[in-house]
């Protein structure tokens, strides 16, 4: 029985998101759990819980070195504000609604995050795999065409 | 008239500023906005999305096409984005 | 720059894996940390970890019941020992090596697991995305092929 | 000669049995033995393998074909798992 009105949650949120994830991100900045999960899902609905971390590499191939990997410190995520975040829960709705989900969570930093940091967190529970996995390569690949958010290099 | 439009990431490393200037004629459309990009900022075509199918963003949203830009509009061009 | 010999850990646990996977499956039942991560990723090689976590829904169909669902309350996973764990640690060394992951964490419920309690968790890092999705969707279809684990319903 | 056959899930439900016993002649390969469950336990055919390309457990690893089976081998029909 999957949930028609999943609950969603997506943010825009300043710096490295661990282990803001689980605390601040989430409960912190006046965000309302009370609001946004006021739907919990039945016990037993959901079957799969997918987590995906993406975390900023040492090496990123620098076009002004004729594409070469070079060393990074950080990355600089510039993003255009609200923009941005609209984007983001826009599509996390969207994403929700079309895979059927039981809930998506979709956070994304802002400014710098160091290398070996968490930039992105992305979790999506559904009653089953197959769901959860196709909503969270669709999610990433509408992620990376419309929401306004661009990294800028910190090279060491 | 003239409409300022918004540049970030790759774009505005190229203009080295955060944005451009484009002269237009009267009552424009988002086609022409682009069109004039095309034509007055040929360094940006390597961000610059077709006139016919691609997109701006005005007043923070998506749009296309014959949508009017308006005096006071924010105007944004938003491509090679790389969250994730 | 992928690792050669990913770190892989593939264990069979009793009973349902939260909240042991952050503990006890890891780090009890004589697992040795040494032993199992001597070589860990140099940070900033890991840009993905993608975590699944498999969680025992209420309904289930019912053959006998004309492929009706039916309520549970519980799953009774058996397991062919030591072929399971044998296996799943194949599986885990194979997958790792084929998609070149930095590293690996396959866990799997035995015995009784209630509704709404995990049965089985996978962690995969790897330095970008795609091989860590394709890794993980390897690995379960896999999984169900080759690993002797067997579930039997408890029903309500 | 007897070989015992360990059963699991849908294939112990269906025998109400953990496992059958099939009779195959002297120096018996897996294919003897799947040859003889589809023969012997027509019950079990949902859940047996191709005679040709399938597989059983001996000795807790999988083997087709014309791997022998032996006096004392442990002897597992494998099929349809539920992991996961």
């Amino acid at each position: 029985m999957p949930s028609l009105h999943p609950v969603v949650i997506a943010r825009v949120v300043d710096g490295s998101l661990m282990p803001k994830v689980e605390r601040a991100a989430l409960l912190g900045e006046g965000w309302n759990p009370a609001s946004d999960v006021s739907r919990p899902c039945a016990p037993g609905v959901v079957g799969a819980v997918l987590r995906f971390e993406g975390i900023v590499r040492r090496g990123e191939r620098s076009e002004a070195h004729g594409g070469d990997e070079r060393e990074l410190l950080a990355l600089d995520y510039q993003t255009y504000d609200p923009m941005a975040e609209c984007e983001l829960r826009a599509l996390a709705r969207q994403i929700a609604e079309e895979h059927a989900l039981s809930s998506l969570t979709a956070l994304h930093s802002r400014g710098r995050v160091a290398v070996g940091e968490v930039s992105f967190v992305l979790i999506v529970k559904s009653p089953h795999r197959a769901e959860a996995i196709a909503a969270m390569s669709a999610f990433i690949d509408r992620l990376k065409q419309d929401v306004p958010i661009w990294k800028k290099p910190v090279w060491k | 008239m003239e409409v300022d439009v918004l540049l970030f990431g790759a774009a505005a490393t190229r203009e080295k500023s955060d944005r451009v200037t484009v002269v237009v004629g009267a009552e424009p459309t988002v086609q022409d906005v682009l069109r004039a990009l095309h034509a007055q900022h040929p360094d940006l075509r390597f961000a610059l999305p077709p006139v016919e199918t691609g997109r701006l963003a005005v007043n923070q949203s998506f749009v296309r096409g014959g949508h009017p830009i308006r005096e006071g509009d924010e105007v944004a061009l938003i491509t090679l984005v790389g969250g994730g």
